[in-house]
């Protein structure tokens, strides 16, 4: 299996070929990854108070502040189309660095990933790791702030969660607030599987939420999945055009579709054995799940080409400016040759 | 010849993909769109409904389909604010949230007149997947007390009177898995009838054909789909059909183009080693 | 007992669950139960982050081959926890600006979000464009007309690919319009109409009947594999 | 009377009558009528009326000249008043009409979920011209109090398919019990396994075992733990390494009971390691880079995929196939089944992935439940044969006898029996309101 040397060093050369010519080219002609940014100020003054005795908060221009107003400043993006050399000496719109630094590096990881294709290396093992503990950290973070605050907090401790982070919710306990101490107390069962000996409790929280999903999906599937699409599947056989006249394709049609349903149907009886006609027609059902499963390959390979086309243009666009503004449609014409260059 | 095929490194296919996917981009090529059934089906239940309906809008897709499916939603959120439907943006996945801000940035940019809580607003996202959406088709505040800004419901014009999403005409859904396309249909359109149309990646479309029609009033299947959505609107909107950014699917056609061709070639190239393969016996 | 409180716990739940769907006063018991999933997925994140620390802490600490990158892991990870919870240049909400922790957590600008968009984005949709990659490789190593139904399976796929773009119009363009369903996109709508659904239709209504029999077996008690041992 | 009289009369009347229809406002809706909506929590009110004659979506109106344009109808406004709150005390705003919706022109149901149970609220609605201009108002027919009921009977047919594919699952469970030997057809792929982790034991290298990527609250997740433990079991009987990264913090606890247990019933506890099973990160592809970075480095003889997968099955079966993995998959994400079958040795596709949880336990307990799948299978084959007859029945008999036999029994099958439309059909004078074809 392993023949992968032979041809290493003229993949990586060619790669490495490839994307310097393009490097330099590009930081020749444009601002590479260059960012630039223009500040936006944002000023509050106090307007008064409510009836609970909150302060209320008005948003004016910043350049009418006076002290004891909250001020702040956030910044922009200029569209690339927008920056033009004499906005860029104006002095009204700057580089951003922190932006610039973290267009380069996303750039970088994006190859970084991309150099796994060739083989596992260095930097896919530096991307990995990172990767790994970015998102693992963000999605504690989004936990926290989006679940365990509003609707654990927020529940149990609505007064403390309303007066720092949650602004906008009542500050007081909603009916049957208590019941939010099932969870808490769940979270704190599980966490005995840290113990050594006193694992077994953690099985608890498990078992009560194997058990709501057993009941609760099967719900949902029988309604959704099985009832429905055996009512989706009842249609008559023979069709008629709108004036009363036999139609024959459509006919055809039912009969395909309700004997291909059945057929594949049967292909997943168990205590049936697949043999005589039931072999046959568990055949037939195999090839139409075969088809199926080609219909779904090539409608997915469309998907997965989008995506890649969205990070090269990630690549070339953002970052190196290296897209044409107009599109062109005049191709068509010329889709004979396209097509033999590919096959070539 | 044969040899080479035979024990072709892998990486050179992976070479030919990068480059049938970006030389088409790099020169920009596209090709023009004939409008098929399912597009035409989803522009028609999204044109069909009276201006100014209510519409729900869920972007459950995160940035790593964003370039199967922005484009998409772009051009749902383009066409109802062309319509004045009332767009209510919820996002079911925790990073789809800055997908529903790109399209409030082009209502904000390209339709200035629609007013934020009037004519459109956002939903934070809350996780839970399905459970959110079976709790919203019952009590929407109960899941949503606020919206994205942290302001109350009772206190923005457009939601005031809206007690759960089975006061919507219709729901849009723009998916890339699970929650998506597949829950929206097991919990809101199946069970309380409201018309559900969907995009979503092109991995899911099969999936949702037998939905059509009772339980989805149509499916765009990734960014062909899209390309031709863009052309109906084109059809029946010139202004947006004169927009360079409302074109973005059809231009993403140009590398699919190519990209397919050199699959099918593939297959065609990896079947004839087979059968030469079988011939000279050693296979 | 170790096993058997949980199996009973299960039980109850499930059963309950099953119940409360038609009963009208119960019917957001699921939805509440769910919602409690959620905080616990969170609390178990304690658990599954925690032992992700671990792991890499004894490889670094032991000094096995590639410690260094097990060092990032736990770099990376805890500076975006720290980053995060603590809102780092997060502004507040303007609707309330005496409120210093009511901003958005990935406001733009913010510590968060440029961890987000620079790192968390371009690595993850990297990863996902892969797949590109793979389906080449996959269809010209896996993709061969060995039986009838590969056969059937790499057709299928070939006029698909090929009918979901210009290509499909453009190769049989010449056709006369009697023969027009033969065009590669019109081919392509009556394979998703027909087999397609029949085959879809066929697996959906087997893997819903499969949740009731793996449902069931779970809540009468016959398969509890998850409950560990006594 | 004088001809001049009689122009003067004509005019004055024209004067009236166009000043009249300056002020003209549209002639109201009927026929409001307010019901409880049924099979609820009582949190909503239906209404129903008939349209005005001065709208022009009134299908009375179809084969009518011009409208008026002056009182074209633009909408509906419905108002509402609590008449009693149960005891409670109403507030101001609740004991005088209030706007509670503003229907579009040419509806004429609407339902209120603004109710509380138990509360007593009358309606009325007037027609809106474009000129703001109300018609007179309609009252509702009587008030209503919403309440919750006990049953939810459109579901009832729903409950009867529960018992029935739950008790043949029971039934063939309880035959199982009793001693009864159950057949059931050998599932390809499944022996694979064992094949699989013997080669991996041989070569000394690990077996991988990945559970999806969802939580422990998906089915798929719970049968992939089943057959987690099967793996595991033979993993520990030959003495091979198993490794398994999950991506739920959730799976994780589980899995690490299910393997612990696997390796006590192997009667080898001791060389259970509770750090192989172990957490990489929530991020579908944050996860699968970590994954398949110990695939290029470990290089596992085996790898079994069992669970939810999305997208990263095909990098996980490719890389897989790089490395020249045995690799069995199982997974009922229909959209992810063509991957595993172009990439993997054996593929279990949807239902047989779950029958393998049971099928691979060799517990004949399980195997029961198997056979009463097959048994649902049958009668969803049967309803759905019997459905098409009547379809076509119906198709074939002409528009007069809609109301004939073949009609009937199919409306039962999808109405009731499919549908939502309660456990037996509406009597026949009733039928009339029933609107919608759902």
């Amino acid at each position: 299996m392993k023949k992968e040397n032979q041809s290493n060093g003229l993949i990586w050369a060619v790669v490495f070929a490839i994307g310097a010519i393009m490097l330099i080219w590009s930081m020749s002609t444009s601002r590479t990854g260059q960012v630039w940014v223009t500040p936006v100020e944002h000023a509050f003054t106090e307007t008064g108070v409510d009836e609970d005795g909150n302060a209320q908060w008005a948003s004016i221009d910043a350049a009418d502040a006076t002290v004891g107003d909250i001020e702040w400043t956030t910044y922009s993006v200029v569209p690339d189309s927008q920056l033009t050399p004499e906005l860029m000496e104006s002095g009204t719109v700057s580089l951003s660095w922190s932006r610039t630094i973290g267009l380069w590096l996303a750039a970088i990881f994006t190859l970084f990933i991309l150099s796994f294709l060739v083989g596992d290396n260095p930097a896919y093992k530096f991307a990995e790791a990172m990767v790994v503990g970015t998102s693992a950290g963000y999605v504690m973070v989004i936990g926290l702030w989006d679940v365990f605050v509003p609707n654990l907090l927020g529940k149990l401790m609505p007064g403390l969660v309303q007066s720092f982070a949650l602004p906008g919710i009542e500050g007081s306990h909603q009916e049957f607030w208590w019941l939010y101490f099932i969870p808490a107390i769940l979270i704190v069962m599980l966490l005995f599987q840290l113990m050594p000996s006193g694992g077994w409790i953690s099985r608890w929280p498990i078992a009560f939420f194997i058990g709501i999903t057993a009941g609760y999906r099967m719900i949902g599937y029988v309604e959704a999945d099985l009832v429905a699409q055996i009512k989706a599947g009842i249609e008559p056989l023979v069709a008629f055009n709108g004036d009363g006249g036999f139609a024959l394709w459509p006919t055809v049609n039912a009969f395909l579709l309700t004997i291909a349903t059945l057929a594949a149907m049967v292909y997943f009886f168990f205590s049936i054995e697949h043999k005589g006609l039931v072999g046959k027609t568990a055949r037939v059902g195999i090839w139409f799940l075969m088809i199926t499963f080609g219909a779904s390959f090539g409608y997915t390979v469309m998907g997965r080409i989008a995506l890649l086309a969205a990070r090269l243009e990630f690549l070339f666009g953002k970052w190196l400016h290296f897209i044409p503004s107009h599109i062109d449609f005049s191709f068509a014409a010329h889709l004979d040759w396209i097509i033999l260059l590919q096959l070539m | 010849m044969y040899q080479f095929l035979k024990n072709l490194d892998r990486r050179w296919i992976f070479l030919s993909m990068l480059l049938a996917v970006a030389i088409p981009i790099l020169m920009r090529i596209a090709f023009p769109e004939v409008v098929s059934k399912q597009a035409k089906m989803v522009f028609d239940a999204v044109e069909s409904i009276p201006d100014g309906s209510n519409v729900l809008l869920s972007f459950d897709f995160d940035p790593a389909s964003e370039g199967e499916l922005l484009p998409m939603a772009q051009a749902f959120t383009r066409h109802c604010s062309a319509k004045g439907h009332k767009q209510y943006y919820m996002a079911l996945w925790p990073l789809g949230s800055p997908m529903v801000d790109k399209s409030l940035d082009t209502i904000r940019a390209e339709y200035p007149d629609l007013e934020y809580g009037i004519d459109y607003m956002k939903f934070d996202y809350k996780a839970g997947g399905e459970a959110v959406i079976r709790m919203i088709t019952t009590d929407l505040r109960g899941m949503f007390p606020l919206d994205s800004r942290g302001v109350s419901l009772d206190d923005i014009p457009m939601t005031k009177n809206i007690k759960n999403i089975q006061d919507m005409d219709l729901i849009i859904n723009v998916s890339a898995g699970d929650p998506g396309t597949k829950q929206w249909v097991q919990f809101a359109s199946t069970p309380f009838g409201i018309t559900t149309v969907s995009g979503c990646t092109g991995v899911q479309a099969p999936q949702m054909y037998p939905y059509i029609p009772k339980q989805l009033a149509g499916v765009l299947g990734a960014i062909k789909a899209a390309a031709e959505y863009e052309a109906a609107i084109d059809e029946v909107y010139p202004e947006i059909a004169a927009n360079p950014k409302a074109q973005e699917a059809k231009r993403r056609m140009g590398p699919q183009l190519v990209a397919h061709s050199l699959m099918v070639g593939l297959i065609i190239i990896g079947n004839c080693i087979y059968y030469v393969g079988r011939k000279r016996g050693d296979v | 007992m170790k096993r058997l409180v949980p199996l009973i716990i299960a039980i109850c739940a499930g059963f309950v669950l099953i119940i409360a769907n038609f009963i009208p006063y119960a019917q957001e018991w699921g939805s509440t139960a769910q919602e409690w999933f959620n905080i616990l997925a969170v609390g178990a994140m304690v658990l599954g982050g925690g032992n992700l620390i671990k792991l890499h802490l004894m490889k670094v600490s032991a000094k096995n081959k590639g410690w260094g990158y097990s060092v990032v892991t736990i770099g990376c990870f805890f500076a975006t926890l720290v980053i995060g919870l603590s809102k780092m240049g997060v502004h507040p909400n303007p609707i309330y600006p005496d409120y210093d922790w009511s901003g958005y957590y990935l406001e733009e600008g913010s510590g968060l979000w440029w961890i987000y968009e620079h790192m968390v984005v371009p690595l993850t949709s990297m990863m996902f464009a892969m797949l590109a990659f793979y389906v080449a490789t996959a269809a010209f190593r896996a993709f061969r007309a060995k039986n009838t139904e590969a056969t059937l399976l790499l057709v299928t796929a070939g006029i698909v690919l090929l009918g979901r773009t210009y290509a499909g119009v453009w190769l049989f363009g010449w056709l006369p319009e009697s023969m027009e369903w033969l065009r590669f996109d019109n081919l392509t709508v009556w394979i998703m109409d027909i087999p397609n659904t029949a085959g879809t239709r066929a697996i959906t209504i087997g893997i819903a009947l499969g949740v009731v029999a793996t449902s069931l077996r779970i809540l009468l008690g016959v398969d509890r594999s998850y409950l560990g041992q006594d | 009377m004088k001809l001049q009289h009689l122009s003067y009369l004509s005019m004055i009347a024209i004067c009236i009558a166009t000043s009249q229809l300056f002020a003209e406002s549209p002639a109201p809706p009927t026929g409001l009528t307010i019901t409880d909506t049924p099979n609820d929590a009582g949190e909503a009110c239906d209404l129903s009326w008939s349209m005005s004659p001065d709208d022009i979506f009134n299908p009375i109106r179809a084969d009518e000249a011009e409208p008026n344009p002056e009182t074209i109808v633009s909408a509906y406004l419905i108002e509402r008043m609590t008449d009693d709150a149960n005891g409670a005390e109403i507030s101001e705003e609740d004991r005088t009409w209030r706007k509670v919706n503003e229907a579009s022109a040419g509806s004429s149901t609407w339902t209120d979920r603004t109710v509380t149970p138990g509360w007593t609220y009358s309606y009325r609605i007037t027609a809106v011209d474009n000129q703001k201009e109300h018609s007179e108002w309609c009252n509702g027919e009587a008030s209503v109090t919403p309440s919750m009921q006990a049953f939810n009977w459109s579901k009832g047919w729903l409950a009867i398919f529960m018992l029935i594919f739950g008790g043949f699952v029971a039934y063939f469970i309880n035959e199982a019990r009793s001693g009864k030997k159950l057949w059931v057809r050998k599932i390809a792929g499944l022996v694979a396994i064992d094949e699989a982790v013997g080669r991996a034991t041989e070569m000394g290298r690990p077996v991988l075992f990945v559970a999806g990527i969802q939580d422990i609250n998906e089915i798929q997740t719970l049968a992939g733990l089943t057959v987690l433990s099967r793996v595991a079991r033979t993993a520990a009987e030959y003495g091979a390494q198993i490794e398994v990264p999950t991506c739920r913090s959730l799976v994780m606890a589980a899995a690490r009971e299910t393997v612990e247990a696997a390796y006590l019933s192997a009667g080898r506890p001791d060389s259970y390691q509770p750090d192989r099973i172990h957490y990489l990160t929530d991020e579908q592809f944050a996860f699968v880079a970590g994954v398949t970075g110990y695939m290029v480095r470990e290089e596992p003889a085996a790898c079994v995929y069992m669970g939810g997968f999305y997208a990263e099955s095909l990098i996980l079966a490719e890389t897989g196939n790089h490395i020249g993995a045995i690799q069995v998959a199982g997974t009922a994400m229909p959209s992810q089944l063509p991957f595993f079958v172009a990439s993997c040795d054996y593929t279990l596709i949807g239902e047989e992935f779950f029958a393998a949880s049971a099928y691979l336990s060799n517990d004949p307990l399980q195997i029961g439940s198997l056979k009463g799948q097959d048994y649902g299978k049958f009668v969803s084959v049967f309803i759905l044969v019997v459905g098409i007859f009547f379809a076509t029945l119906t198709n074939f008999s002409d528009a007069d006898a809609k109301q004939g036999f073949a009609a009937q029994t199919l409306s039962f099958i999808t109405d009731n029996m499919l549908g939502d439309a309660g456990l037996l059909p509406v009597s026949e004078g009733n039928t009339d309101d029933t609107g919608d074809d759902s």
